[in-house]
């Protein structure tokens, strides 16, 4: 496939570490936030941590619009279903990740209820054309890469007059959740960590370009490079956040020219500010509420809002108590922080949506790097103990 | 989220639906969200969409800078200045 | 087939409008019918031709190996095959995994309430022919009809009986560090040219199901090599599965090379597209083989003269290091663990 | 059963509201779970513990025998069985009535999505103790999920594999004018207890299926008159469809006397209330029985030893007459044909 | 179980059989029509005619409502189902006979026809009851014996309310279609046989009683036996019949009167008369048009009237070119008459519906007295034969 | 049509249903098209409904007729005039 296979060249993977393990300075640490769950996994599936040398670290961000869905949310989506009787369209990202009481869309499939994987928002309004006497709501999810194609499935059913099709839209907004991280006041601060640099968001950018990142070098003075996907790309870009670390700059560097632009794409931009506005206040999980930071289907367009079109009911959804995605969202604990990862927890068997999505920092330290983190908890473990004795 | 990838556009239809090929797969997809588009280009394929072009350039360009090992020293202050250029 | 007819051969054509019926399941004459009009011609072997509802084989000559797999594919027919000639090809190649040679293999239908007659023929010819290109008889069927909604057109199972010669000794048992990790071809090829067909997904593509035989393949790799360790096909769950059952909870790892895995091009743009991961993908035609690193070269060569194991290829190594992980070294010269699926494989988004 | 895990004996308990779901089938690490949950503790032997797809089993003195059958049964649970037991005793009962010795069977499921785990749990713990009452190992197996909506509940398809003593020469080409036609007991108990569950029929009965192995008395019999000509086991169909099948088409008739076959009180009720016959009526712990008149009370002895055949009895003769006709003495005196069903068997009120 | 197994016994029969075979006059023949189709299956399924002498002959009658219904009505049946979209609830008697193009109730479910069989009528309005949003169709069939249960299903639907439940009634009489059958003009006299007494029905007699058959005696001068459906109760019958026709007498005499009064269930009867009426005239199979013979719901329950309620298109529903069944059913032409029998038409892959009711006379002669029936049709073909051979 | 089978009433209902029992088998009928049942009764049981109580009395009488070969000589005259008698 080209360009994709040229960015996962070995020997050229190779020379990036090469040039990478000879600027870095020995003497510091490097913490660079990776936002998207997108790079987090490149980064595990390429084993890209084996390229950087050891002090240079990967702190992985709330960037998984899966992970970062309240369990209310998710609970909401299967009332719709079980209460209302709708036909809920997914993409299959959602299927798995838990909801309250142990649920989950796939068991609730299992159960009886009327839920379908969907590929795409084209898929949804083929459901709704199909099925003219129910009702079908799409479970619109995703940052601002996927909020277009659901922009353009609400203007279709318009078009179309499909009154049977609408969206229960969870779409929620990059920059905002950028901004909140490193408003400190708002995360724990004795847990706060010193981020030297952002790999800033791929796909999104292609959508909104780089200039809502220019705020980060402006007003915080964080480097930022916007990152390609692929693991040359990653190798690339840590290599240019590693100059302007240590070159004292900061900036908004885009690595992946070849499709972001300053300006990303405006057409698609002007869709979605004609079908949405922003919500206030939007709840994420493990950053809570936080303003301006996420989108709701604009009054004009009610009629396709599945939560104006069906009542839904205030209910109590907890998450999983000991589970730590909240502080892993934030990029302030690690899987191995968490007591029940490996144990309780595994993708067969997840208490968090971290554990669920391929782009979630859980499930991505279990399948792809299990045997080293299960190694370093039993280490942990052993150095707790060993601190207890020498105490007693 | 965010899974895209490179597909050449192969034909265009009505509707804003085109097809494409990714290394020999073939699909059908929308392009509703793009400007212009013509058949030949590569674009960037999201959940049945095509989110932008790609720009030949730029990635050859990026490709000669990795080869390079790293930045060309050339590029740093144009880089610095703000976002690169897609087609 | 209890009541397979004893004189075949008038063979009434099949209309276009039939349908399979509740009275086809009733186990009265129309179930002989059935059997007599769709099943017999196209299995038609002297042990189905015994009548009876057993069949009776001949004294095997060395140890007996069994094995069973339900098929319950959608769509029933896809690129290089269809779900006829796969349950025989999957069952065959079970028990050629066991080092054995298969000497008959068993069929059970599950058939849905409106299932049109022709489409149950096409499946019937398919295994047929399948049985007859194997060398190896199917023995013995049953045939049962759901009602309309409780099934998904047809679902098959299939035994397959195999005889392992003295001296063969294979089995997850004989695992050491040091052995080499061998496969045949490619993978994905199935599991993709499946998904191109699923609802809802549908995309175009070359690639065809690998759904082969592989037991002709086998005999002359045992008879190359009796003291092979392990032969293993990487179907439902893919590599990962094949690989991860092996050392789970044991004492030895694997340890694989990403760049020497083939893939065709179609396959991991497929993957790509979906968010798939080759390694977890159903294969249908390819074995896995672990032996003394000094039989693996000898083997290759045995594979590559087959056409189902033209691409062979070593692919890693069993460890003593990481046990009871599958380690890769990926495309850019990282390392990772090969996980197995959790659940099925979802196409993703993200 | 690709993975049966190694070290069995940690069970975590079955929770009420634990479903199938698609997962469950996708090869990977819940499809092992699955097994190492549900069925490794319940099937648990050595062959299965061979850990391995294929099962081997040892070389067998005699030649071997092979049968399989689908079971697709509802309700899954029914008086005096269930699913499960019944998916082991009705291939046992057609090894045995190859004159085998059964020794080892395989077990296929495909399972619904949504269906329950505990009564997965209740399927495979019946199944199980039904293997080890009849000492017959289950030595491998297969787990497909299939989409709510394409399956019913669990099918289970069952393959037995036994093993024929030398002499023992039994098939339906041993028919001889002359030759006793004998039965191992009442008719119709099983299907009677079926339909008595079955949505929109119900009615109260004390009648239990008659579900059982058959193999140790056939054993006996075997040993006690080595040329007995043919075992037929009176299945779907009833004992109509076992008889014509064996005489349809060839020069041979069968007479049957209605007085001597032995049907319970409340089966024939049953069938006077929904218009049935008993003779269509399937059976699952019965067996009929075709020898020399000479041997007829020595097996009928034989027979009569075990709770199997306790009420054997002698229902007819092979004739040359009327040749492929099942023709019966009625209740009366008068005579009739006995067809064999067309179709399934529906209740009607004419 | 009591009132069943007596009437089987085989000493009864035999002492029955013997007390027949010495009245009978060897010197004539005697043609007893049942009218009922439960005649004719008890006569075959017990072998009754071997009980019998030969110059007593068993005269099959039209009295199977399976199979003298128009292959119209069942075409409209099936329309129902596959234009109106209903659930049809049919008794099993009607699922595998032949409607036009080789279909039936069973091939239309198979197709995805939602045809649900039922034991009762009590089933098909717990059917209703559970469809709420379905329209439910009952398909009435049978003669006095089966229409009290229509009538008070349709009586409970109007109590409850269930909108959703219909019925299409194909209710038919009696005393008609055997007045119909002694009114020789209407029937190819070149065919007529002469009777010499009638069976009468057994469980139609339950509800209408006796007396309706009085005519029988009174107009044409046929003795009547009213008998019951047990093998006994037949030869017992016969025997009454053959001292009537020895001694010259004509009467309605009533062999079954365990069940049957002069009067009949009254309750029964003026529940149907609240609910049904006549229908000027109905097309029988076999016996072409046919006043007063059969039922519709009158307006005043026409809410739940199937016909009524949804509009079935004009259809040209045709037999099977060869098919006896109409001659067959008038008790002109036996089964061995007709050249499809045993070849092209058998119970798997029935032409008419007398191969299908296992009241039907086709079926009867296949599934009972097949060995015999195909050896007569041998000889009578090899008499042909030889006929023409001497001819020539 | 008309398959209908003696069955002994065990118990009765609301709603004019009742419990019959049939050589053992049990099952739950209506009588709602029955003047009048009682416990013990044996009715006709057709497509679900009672159709008629049956008369024991009778029942015997014909048994006996039959076990006599046929009418007896005394029965003929009642008979001719026209039907028997039920409960
Ligand atoms: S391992 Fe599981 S419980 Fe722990 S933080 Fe991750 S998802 Fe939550
Ligand atoms: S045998 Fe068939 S075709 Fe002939 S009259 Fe009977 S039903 Fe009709
Ligand atoms: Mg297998
Ligand atoms: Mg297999
Ligand atoms: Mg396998
Ligand atoms: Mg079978
Ligand atoms: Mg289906
Ligand atoms: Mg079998
Ligand atoms: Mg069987
Ligand atoms: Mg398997
Ligand atoms: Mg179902
Ligand atoms: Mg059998």
């Amino acid at each position: 496939m080209k360009y994709v296979e040229e960015f996962r060249d070995r020997a050229l993977a190779e020379r990036l570490a090469a040039t990478i393990r000879a600027e870095v300075d020995p003497a510091r640490d490097y913490n660079f936030m990776e936002f998207c769950g997108g790079h987090t996994h490149a980064i595990f599936r390429y084993g890209v941590q084996d390229l950087v040398p050891a002090n240079v670290h990967f702190v992985h961000g709330p960037g998984c619009p899966v992970c970062i869905l309240p369990i209310r949310r998710l609970d909401d989506a299967i009332e719709l279903v079980e209460r209302h009787g709708v036909i809920l369209c997914s993409y299959g990202d959602m299927l798995r990740v838990p909801a309250s009481k142990r649920r989950s869309l796939m068991s609730v499939k299992a159960e009886g209820g009327d839920v379908r994987m969907v590929y795409s928002t084209l898929d949804a309004l083929d459901v709704a054309r199909k099925n003219p006497d129910r009702e079908v709501v799409f479970l619109g999810i995703g940052f601002e890469t996927t909020t277009p194609p659901t922009a353009l499935a609400i203007r279709q059913a318009e078009i179309e007059g499909l009154t049977n099709f609408s969206v229960f839209c969870n779409h929620v907004l990059t920059p905002a959740a950028i901004r909140h991280i490193l408003d400190a006041p708002e995360i724990d601060p004795a847990q706060a960590v010193r981020l030297d640099g952002f790999l800033g968001p791929s796909h999104v950018s292609a959508v909104i370009g780089s200039e809502p990142y220019e705020f980060l070098s402006e007003s915080y003075a964080k480097p930022v490079v916007i990152a390609g996907f692929e693991p040359l790309d990653v190798l690339h870009s840590v290599l240019m956040l590693i100059r302007q670390v240590n070159e004292g700059r900061v900036a908004v560097e885009n690595q992946y020219a070849r499709v972001v632009t300053r300006e990303g794409n405006t057409r698609a931009q002007a869709l979605v500010a004609e079908i949405f506005e922003r919500r206030a206040a939007f709840e994420w999980r493990g950053l809570g509420s936080v303003p301006d930071s996420a989108l709701s289907i604009r009054e004009s367009y009610g009629a396709f809002d599945a939560e104006r079109r069906f009542a839904l009911s205030a209910k109590t959804s907890r998450e999983v108590k000991s589970c730590e995605c909240p502080a892993i969202l934030r990029g302030v604990k690690k899987p191995k922080d968490c007591k029940l990862f490996g144990t309780v927890c595994t993708p067969d068997n997840p208490m968090g949506s971290c554990m669920v999505s391929s782009e979630g920092a859980c499930a991505a330290y279990w399948t792809y790097r299990r045997a080293e983190t299960l190694a370093e908890m039993a280490a942990d473990r052993a150095c707790v103990a060993a601190g207890l004795e020498d105490a007693a | 989220m965010c899974l895209a990838i490179p597909a050449r556009v192969t034909a265009l239809h009505d509707d804003a639906m085109a097809t494409v090929s990714l290394g020999g797969v073939v699909k059908t997809i929308s392009v509703a969200l793009l400007d212009r588009v013509a058949v030949g280009d590569y674009v960037l394929l999201h959940v049945g969409y095509a989110l932008h072009t790609i720009s030949e350039a730029e990635a050859e360009r990026t490709l000669a800078m990795m080869a390079e090992g790293g930045l060309l020293e050339a590029e740093i202050a144009e880089m610095a200045d703000g976002a690169g250029e897609a087609a | 087939m209890e009541s397979i007819d004893r004189e075949p051969g008038r063979r009434p054509t099949i209309r276009p409008d039939e349908r399979v019926t509740m009275s086809h399941g009733g186990g009265g004459r129309a179930t002989a019918e059935l059997i007599r009009r769709i099943f017999a011609p196209h299995f038609a072997n002297p042990l189905l031709e015994q009548g009876h509802d057993v069949a009776r084989l001949e004294r095997p000559e060395g140890r007996i190996v069994v094995s069973t797999d339900g098929h319950v594919i959608s769509p029933l027919f896809f690129p290089g095959g269809d779900i006829g000639s796969l349950a025989v090809h999957g069952t065959l190649n079970d028990v050629a995994m066991g080092g054995a040679r298969p000497i008959a293999l068993t069929a059970g239908f599950v058939i849905e309430e409106g299932f049109a007659l022709a489409d149950l023929e096409r499946i019937a010819a398919s295994m047929g022919a399948a049985a007859r290109r194997a060398g190896v008889p199917i023995a013995t069927g049953d045939t049962k009809v759901v009602e309309r909604g409780k099934g998904d057109g047809v679902f098959i199972t299939t035994t397959g009986i195999g005889v392992v010669p003295d001296g063969v000794e294979i089995g997850p048992d004989r695992l050491a560090a040091g052995q080499a990790v061998l496969l045949s071809g490619t993978l994905g090829d199935h599991g993709v040219a499946i998904l191109s067909q699923r609802q809802g997904l549908e995309f175009g593509t070359t690639i065809r199901s690998d759904s082969a035989a592989l037991h002709r393949m086998v005999a002359d790799m045992v008879a190359a090599a009796p003291g092979l360790a392990l032969l293993r096909d990487p179907t439902r769950g893919g590599l990962s599965a094949t690989l991860n059952e092996l050392v789970e909870g044991t004492r030895l790892g694997i340890a694989i090379d990403e760049a020497a895995i083939p893939v065709r091009g179609e396959v991991a743009s497929a993957c790509e597209l979906l968010g798939l991961d080759p390694l977890h993908i159903a294969n249908e035609g390819k074995l896995v083989c672990i032996c003394d690193a000094r039989d693996a070269e000898p083997l290759l060569a045995v594979m590559r003269r087959h056409p189902e194991g033209r691409e062979a290829v070593r692919i890693g190594s069993v460890t003593a290091e990481q046990p009871g992980f599958v380690r890769m070294t990926t495309a850019i010269g990282g390392t990772r663990i090969v996980d197995w699926l959790s659940g099925e494989q979802l196409p993703r988004i993200c």
